[in-house]
């Protein structure tokens, strides 16, 4: 079980494959569910040039922690990738990754859309886009 | 000593992101006395979220002494 | 839109990666939602060696492409990869790979799980277990 | 001239992959008639699904020539 915050682009697939590789999970696992959140160069109707993703250094690990035990108490998984961004981010890089592998499929599509629930709901990441006009904008939730 | 964490937005409007508050008589402190010591008058929005050592806590919530106290926005991550 | 049946291993990452990569859509696309089926060594209590999955040419590609077209109908999905194997498929290879990009993440969850439980209910596939005690034996549903 | 095709175990329970079926009064013949009149009495399966032309129908459908035709257990792929 991995949780990554990382401060650089990363490249999703050779994530995964990476770990898949490394799991001593061969011919055990039926099914992974996969998730990549990307960013989009519009928001809200505007450009977004860039955006600046804050965290709460501490707090992100210990909330994501919390996530995949509960995740674990609720579906039968095997092992867990999650990696999330933080710093400068421009359109088309990727901002999150969650990836769960099971035995079978519901376990693996329950598992990986509750984490990323879980995970937009109570992750402590903060989302400041750079307008195409230049000016900032903090995301906000309705 | 307790440490106040202050995040996103917040941490523009307030101008500060980290601080730390001595006092003696921390007995029955909570979450939101914190912030009034520190932040005066100024009101805690309705939507703003408190965490206490890194986990969510309601605001009534006590604090002691070598605590972190965090205020942030709602989460946009992911 | 690619639908692809396949009739050696692939790797489902680098599939992903290069029709991705293909796709005119940088900085449109803040979801994928990815599935994939992965062969196991066991099933039903047993041990399996090897299986043989058969399909109906030419259905298959009709079912799936009837899928897409409703699955395009519920929800706003910018692209589609669908890969299937047929073929010997021996432990760890990948069976089945469906991945979907959209803007938001609810479409993308929500059409690739669609996409699946419909494909599992209605693609003419059928597959053949050879066992470790060398009998063959159909999966069969309950 | 109609094809009539059988997959998964039916193929090895019927012994037969493919077939052609060519009669004259094909009118009104539905695809529960076009198994019996290749299988004779040998029943069909309540979970066998009828597919005619790559799409699935009702075994009470009816069949014109040159239409293909197909019975198989329910499936199992992904």
């Amino acid at each position: 079980m991995t949780i990554k915050i990382c401060d650089v682009a990363f490249e999703p697939f050779s994530e995964i494959q990476t770990f898949q590789n490394a799991l001593a999970l061969n011919g055990k696992f039926g099914a992974t569910s996969i998730f990549i959140g990307t960013m989009r160069d519009f928001n809200d109707g505007d450009d977004v040039q860039a955006m600046m993703l804050e965290h709460y250094d501490g707090m992100t690990q210990k909330q994501l922690t919390k996530m995949v035990t509960t995740t674990k108490s609720k579906w039968q998984i095997l092992d867990f990738l999650i990696v999330h961004r933080i710093g400068e981010i421009l359109p088309n890089e990727p901002i999150v990754l969650v990836a769960v592998w099971s035995a079978h499929r519901n376990e693996a599509f329950e598992a990986c859309r509750y984490l990323m629930e879980e995970l937009k709901a109570n992750a402590p990441f903060w989302k400041l886009e750079k307008l195409a006009t230049n000016q900032n904008r903090w995301v906000s939730k309705f | 000593m307790i440490t106040i964490r202050y995040f996103g937005s917040l941490k523009e409007t307030i101008g500060r992101s980290t601080e730390t508050l001595s006092i003696s008589e921390l007995e029955s402190l909570t979450v939101l006395d914190v912030w009034h010591y520190v932040n005066g008058d100024f009101p805690l929005a309705e939507n703003i979220l408190t965490a206490l050592n890194m986990d969510y806590v309601t605001r009534s919530h006590v604090v002691n002494d070598g605590d972190e106290v965090a205020f942030f926005p709602p989460v946009t991550g992911g």
